[in-house]
């Protein structure tokens, strides 16, 4: 049905770079945003922001409970560990970590899948073919669990571990820049800049890139809940950060096996992990609806 | 259906299965020695041998992988290093386990999800939308391991009304199964939202409102039929997402399914059962896919008419 | 009067259909053994119903595609120039006006530097130069100031269509192909645009093709017309002769489906059945003779070519016998 | 003998999702009598297919429809409640729209919805509803009726989806017919041909036709009477006869002049200046008055009524005269 297509009146700048209705937010989305400024300042500032070394055991206050329960010390207000570390220092390095991984493995998915997606809307044929085959096969098989195994034998290093980060989701963003590309070139602006002489490079970089990041930014902060959780859970399982290093979902799974006696071991790192992942997918979904209304699931 | 669909679905399939298998096979050879890994650090070098041969790690990797693939044709998927048990053998007692856990947990995500989904979606931008839309945030955003925690804090320690691990009894199953349910429920519900409002927006439906059809025939039999379509495409993408995080959960509640037993398989680097379990978690990936690619072409005829080599 | 542009032999194929294993994708000619020959200044209209080639046609004749079989020469040089030098050269001498004005468009960017854009392309003048060119082409197509900073998306169809026209225009052309140029428009944006692009064509001296469906549009600007059938011309020849008396049957089809706005003259007819059959599977002989009221058995089997009747080409077994027919009978 | 549909005073009043409420039809009135056929013409967004679905009553439940009285087929619908208004609709008025490859459901067969349309409107028996639908698909014209009832709407080209369409539409006879934009998206060989069906259909049945175009060729071709909308109103309506050899609005003139001709060649096309004024801001006064050569200051001021000019209703305060 059409609702009369009247032409639009003019609109602020604000409006015309996507961000159209930024005053009216939501008061959700204002406190989402606010837990992700939060988690970035940790991220940045963890090391100046911790009372007490992370590592630094106390075993004369092994686990203190959190701040308004019995038998709780103002100076640990998060409690402390079986080895009476201080809960709040480890949380902050280990909220550092999470994300810090999360954000590198997120960006690094992204940058090789756009480039992949470029490069097969470029070329077509067999790279096209071959690429695509990959996004094929990369969505066809069990990642998580093939990351699980492969971690557990490569042993413990980091860089294996943001590796398999870095592969998990790059698909979504190939087959994302693929499209857009593609229709860009086969019946749109594309097209045109090809008619009026335009050499590939300038419209690749003046034309097509600066309308694709919009969805790809979308795309990025659907996915950025996805890697957490992928981190969170193989730590948990004791197969990514391992100690020395700590991260939310290697605390999570320290915990669990003080659940009877220390539960907020186990709760502290968990709703932190749940705060930073729903605060992520609500600003996800905002900016989806305000950004690109056209990128529906 | 034609014959040459069937057999590029098949050849995609054995393709897709290679790949996987091969990748695990190379990526666990050359991640170091499970001899030393297995067996205590002052054995002597002869037995540290007699192992080596045994398993036949002595070998290059090229010979050792091509034995493996033809062990894997004539069905023979390898001793378990670490009790000498037929690794096929351990892996399927298992099965059962996990399959109750995740079928439960489809079940679980399907039944909820899609009703309220469309339930949703018939209230576009109503208070009961939004409500319905903001639980299926919290849902998938909720890290299945927490949840499960949470759960078994709450009713197995505090409320002392359901088991906390293992498996026996139904009580046993349900909180593994809403765990690993919850998050692909919420998922399901925004897919099935959108899927319903897309369609209910297509011409075809002012069509069936001009014929005069009521609100029940609209749904049920205009709407549903189309909308089910990307549901059923979303459901099958999404297994593969299931069975990692069904590892997850077999590990919070102890449950004896194949992901525990992987999770053990591979903390001692046992070889044979990892690959086996690799297998197993190809070929039912592989075979969700094929589900719904029939599912397909029962519930669109356009892909029907591709298939028969139409145009 | 000496061609400007001359396409010989012209065709298009494409692959119809999926490849299968062992045996070569099956293959279709959108466009067919297409012969034009556009003369400077004039307007060639190219006509037909949808998937009879004629967009295909037009990239062709831009040189934006290669053709399988072929060639087209404008001014005496291939219009695909080898190397990016003499591409460029020949794009500020050809531009395209295309049917999607707003998929055309950059959506993200102020109208203002989409027209400025071409010379920055090819590197035109001076900054203030480009501006000054700039400012004066959108003048020229009554786009106000107020308008030159807004992005497509704020403003009406007729008014992007404007835009591509002046973006198209400040290269300062000497062919441009439109296509489909104001099939989306109301009447009167519709009228609005065309008598931009006529005013247009006089001060400027331009050549154009102009591919449309819309027979009355084509009435108002064409010079001469080529109809298009299922990738082949099935007629050719001065607009007044071919609207007058149109000899090929598909073209009397075609004429006398168009509804005329007045109601004294209820004049709209069927003189074709069916509908076009797919071009992936064009029928043998004269592709029009499934449809065809006067078809006799030459028509299945025998392709007919272009040839002078009455005054235009026509590529029809019957066209010129029905004329000796109905003159004779008129004689008689 | 009293019109089979009549509206007097019909409005659409539609709530935007950011709070706002605009009008894209506002106070018409129209008659159809039975046989007849009524073009409703007008360019994009003058809100002819708000009143086509007003009409039909399709509109969703957020567009208000207001009218003082709206018969079809003696019944009021105006003082119906819902129910018993789409039971009567249901019955007496069918609707084909442009889009007909979508406006079919891909998942069912084109046999199965037409049988469903006879079902609903008529009643009977699945055997007696699907043999009737094969009779109806064979007499819109499309050939091999057993087999197009076993197709799907992808397996056919536009042409004959359309036609399935009107097969959907004429089942169980209804009275009133309303077509929007039914042949736009078509190739215009094959639009003639669906124009000609439509007229026979009309004929055979005797029912009356709402047909919503752009295409004042098409209106001249087909229309007993006009109704030419601007801005959500209608600014004249007559005969057709009448509307085309003597306009008295200066936008139908306009409209007319502005129109290039299959039938002669005309070196320049007069042109209407502007464009039609946003939905959400209408000029006060007479909505044409900023695109209109006529327009005086009260034209700014005052919204002209729609009043009786000789054979027409034209709703204008500097009418064009009578021409030769």
């Amino acid at each position: 049905m059409t609702i009369a297509a009247a032409p639009a009146p003019s609109r602020p700048l604000t409006h015309r770079l996507g961000l159209g209705g930024l005053r009216r937010v939501p008061a959700v989305v204002l406190i989402a945003f606010a837990v992700l400024a939060l988690a970035l300042v940790v991220t940045l500032f963890a090391q100046f922001m911790m009372p007490y070394d992370y590592d630094a055991m106390n075993l004369r206050a092994r686990l203190t409970p959190p701040l308004p329960w019995e038998g709780s010390n103002p100076a640990h207000p998060l409690g402390t560990d079986k080895l009476g570390r201080d809960v709040l220092s480890r949380l902050l390095i280990a909220t550092q970590t999470s994300i810090a991984l999360a954000l590198l493995g997120t960006i690094i998915g992204a940058v090789l899948g756009t480039v992949l997606g470029f490069l097969a809307a470029h070329f077509r044929g067999i790279v096209d073919e071959v690429i695509s085959a990959l996004v094929d096969f990369q969505a066809a098989m069990p990642y998580f669990i093939i990351a699980l195994a492969v971690l557990a034998f490569m042993g413990n290093s980091i860089v294996v571990f943001l590796f398999l980060m870095a592969i998990y989701g790059w698909e979504k963003y190939a087959r994302i820049t693929r499209g857009l590309v593609l229709s860009a070139r086969e019946e749109g602006y594309a097209r045109a800049q090809h008619a009026l002489g335009a050499g590939p490079l300038r419209t690749y970089g003046i034309h097509i890139l600066p309308n694709i990041v919009s969805p790809l930014i979308v795309q990025l902060t659907v996915n950025f809940p996805d890697t957490i959780l992928f981190e969170t859970s193989l730590s948990f399982l004791g197969l990514g950060v391992r100690p020395p290093l700590t991260s939310l979902g290697q605390m999570l799974g320290d915990g669990r096996d003080y659940l009877v006696t220390a539960w907020w071991l186990a709760v502290v790192p968990g709703l932190t992990i749940f705060l930073v992942t729903l605060a992520m997918s609500i600003v996800g979904d905002f900016l989806r609806t305000h950004l690109d209304p056209s990128l529906q699931d | 259906m034609s014959v040459r669909f069937v057999i590029v679905k098949l050849l995609r399939a054995i393709l897709t299965i290679w790949l996987v298998v091969t990748f695990v096979f190379f990526v666990l050879r050359l991640s170091g020695d499970p001899v030393a890994q297995l067996l205590p650090d002052d054995v002597d070098k002869q037995t540290v041998q007699f192992y080596r041969e045994l398993w036949g790690l002595d070998q290059p990797v090229g010979v050792q992988y091509l034995r493996y693939i033809e062990a894997l044709l004539q069905g023979d998927l390898g001793i378990s290093f670490r009790n000498n048990l037929d690794a096929f053998q351990l892996v399927m007692e298992r099965v059962p386990k996990t399959a109750l856990l995740g079928g439960t947990a489809l079940l679980f995500a399907l039944g909820f999800g899609i009703p309220l989904g469309i339930y949703a979606a018939l209230h576009r931008d109503t208070a009961i939308d939004r409500a319905i839309m903001s639980v299926a945030v919290f849902g998938f955003s909720l890290p299945n391991f927490f949840l499960g925690i949470m759960l078994i804090l709450i009713f197995s320690l505090q409320l002392r009304w359901l088991p906390s691990s293992g498996s026996g009894t139904w009580w046993h199953l349900l909180m593994p199964a809403v765990t690993l349910g919850t998050g692909f429920g919420a998922q399901i519900a925004r897919y099935a939202r959108s899927a319903m409002i897309d369609v209910t927006n297509r011409a075809y439906m002012r069509t069936a409102e001009a014929k005069g059809a009521g609100q029940t025939r609209k749904l049920y039999v205009h709407a549903l039929p189309n909308a089910a379509i990307p549901i059923v495409t979303i459901t099958g993408m999404k297994i593969g997402e299931l069975l990692g995080w069904a590892v997850v959960t077999e590990t919070v509640f102890a449950w004896p399914g194949i992901g525990r037993l992987l999770t053990s398989a591979v903390a001692m680097r046992d070889l044979a059962v990892v690959q086996c379990i690799m297998l197993i978690l190809a070929v039912t990936m592989v075979s969700a896919n094929f589900i719904v690619d029939l599912a397909y072409g029962w519930l669109d005829p356009r892909v029907r008419a591709q298939r028969q080599g139409e145009r | 009067m000496t061609a400007l542009l001359t396409a010989s032999d012209l065709t298009r194929s494409f692959r119809a259909g999926r490849k299968r294993m062992f045996r070569p994708a099956p293959r279709f000619n959108a466009v067919d053994g297409v012969d034009i020959e556009v003369a400077r200044g004039e307007t060639l209209a190219i006509v037909g119903e949808s998937g009879c080639g004629k967009s295909t046609l037009g990239t062709l004749l831009l040189g934006l595609a290669e053709p399988s079989a072929g060639r087209v020469l404008f001014d005496g040089q291939p219009v695909r120039g080898r190397g990016g030098d003499a591409w460029r050269r020949m794009r500020r001498r050809i531009q395209v006006i295309f049917q999607d004005t707003n998929g055309s468009l950059d959506p993200r960017l102020p109208i203002f530097a989409q027209v400025r854009e071409p010379l920055d392309i090819h590197r035109i003048g001076a900054r203030a130069e480009r501006d000054a060119r700039t400012r004066a082409i959108l003048g020229a197509v009554g786009l106000g100031p107020h308008l030159w900073q807004h992005v497509p998306g704020e403003l009406s169809g007729g008014q992007q269509q404007r835009v591509v026209i002046a973006r198209a225009a400040i290269l300062e052309p000497e062919m441009i192909v439109c296509d489909e140029p104001v099939s989306a428009l109301d009447v009167s944006i519709q009228a609005q645009v065309l008598r931009l692009l006529r005013q247009l064509q006089r001060d400027m001296g331009l050549t154009m093709v102009f591919i449309s469906h819309d027979l009355a549009v084509v009435r108002h600007v064409a010079d001469r017309v080529a109809v298009m059938y299922l990738g082949r011309i099935v007629e050719t020849g001065s607009a007044e002769r071919v609207f007058q008396a149109p000899q090929h049957p598909y073209t009397q089809a075609l004429l006398a489906a168009v509804p005329v706005p007045d109601p004294a003259r209820r004049t709209a007819r069927v003189l074709a059945t069916g509908e076009p059959p797919s071009p992936m599977n064009p029928p043998p002989g004269c592709r029009f003779h499934p449809r065809c009221p006067h078809a006799v058995p030459r028509c299945r089997s025998e392709v007919p070519a272009l040839r002078p009747i009455a005054g235009r080409e026509t590529a029809c077994h019957v066209a010129g016998a029905l004329d000796a027919e109905i003159t004779r009978i008129a004689a008689e | 003998m009293a019109p089979v549909l009549a509206a007097q005073g019909l409005s659409v009043a539609i709530s935007t999702r950011d709070g706002r409420t605009v009008t894209p039809v506002r106070n018409i009135s129209l008659a159809l009598d039975a046989g007849e056929t009524l073009a409703i013409v007008g360019e994009s967004g003058c809100g002819k297919t708000m009143t086509c679905l007003a009409l039909s009553g399709l509109l969703p439940r957020r567009a208000q429809v207001t009218a003082t009285s709206l018969t079809l087929a003696g019944e009021d619908l105006a003082t119906l409640d819902r129910r018993r208004a789409r039971e009567v609709r249901r019955q007496r008025l069918a609707v084909v729209f442009q889009d007909a490859t979508n406006g079919l459901n891909p998942v069912k067969s084109v046999g199965w919805q037409v049988a469903e349309a006879v079902r609903l409107r008529a009643g009977g028996s699945r055997a007696a509803a699907s043999a009737e639908a094969q009779r109806l698909i064979g007499r819109v014209g499309l050939p091999d009726p057993a087999r197009i009832m076993r197709a799907y709407p992808h397996q056919l080209s536009g042409g004959m989806n359309q036609r399935a369409m009107i097969a959907l539409a004429v089942a169980g006879n209804p009275d009133v017919l309303v077509a929007d934009e039914a042949t736009t998206a078509l190739d215009v060989t094959v639009q003639a041909q669906i124009l000609t069906l439509i007229a026979e259909l009309q004929r055979e049945v005797g029912m009356g036709v709402v047909f919503v175009t752009h295409d004042l060729g098409i209106v001249a071709q087909i229309a007993d009477r006009v109704a030419v909308m601007y801005a959500g109103r209608i600014v004249e309506s007559g005969p057709v006869g009448e509307i085309f050899a003597a306009p008295r609005h200066p936008y139908t003139a306009g409209l007319i002049a502005s129109l290039p001709r299959i039938d002669r060649r005309e070196r320049d096309l007069s042109v209407i200046e502007g464009q039609v004024p946003p939905i959400d801001a209408m000029p006060d006064g007479c909505a044409f008055a900023p695109r209109c050569q006529r327009a005086a200051d009260d034209c700014r001021r005052t919204s002209p009524p729609l009043a009786r000019l000789g054979g027409v209703h034209a709703a204008c305060l500097h009418p064009l005269r009578e021409m030769a």
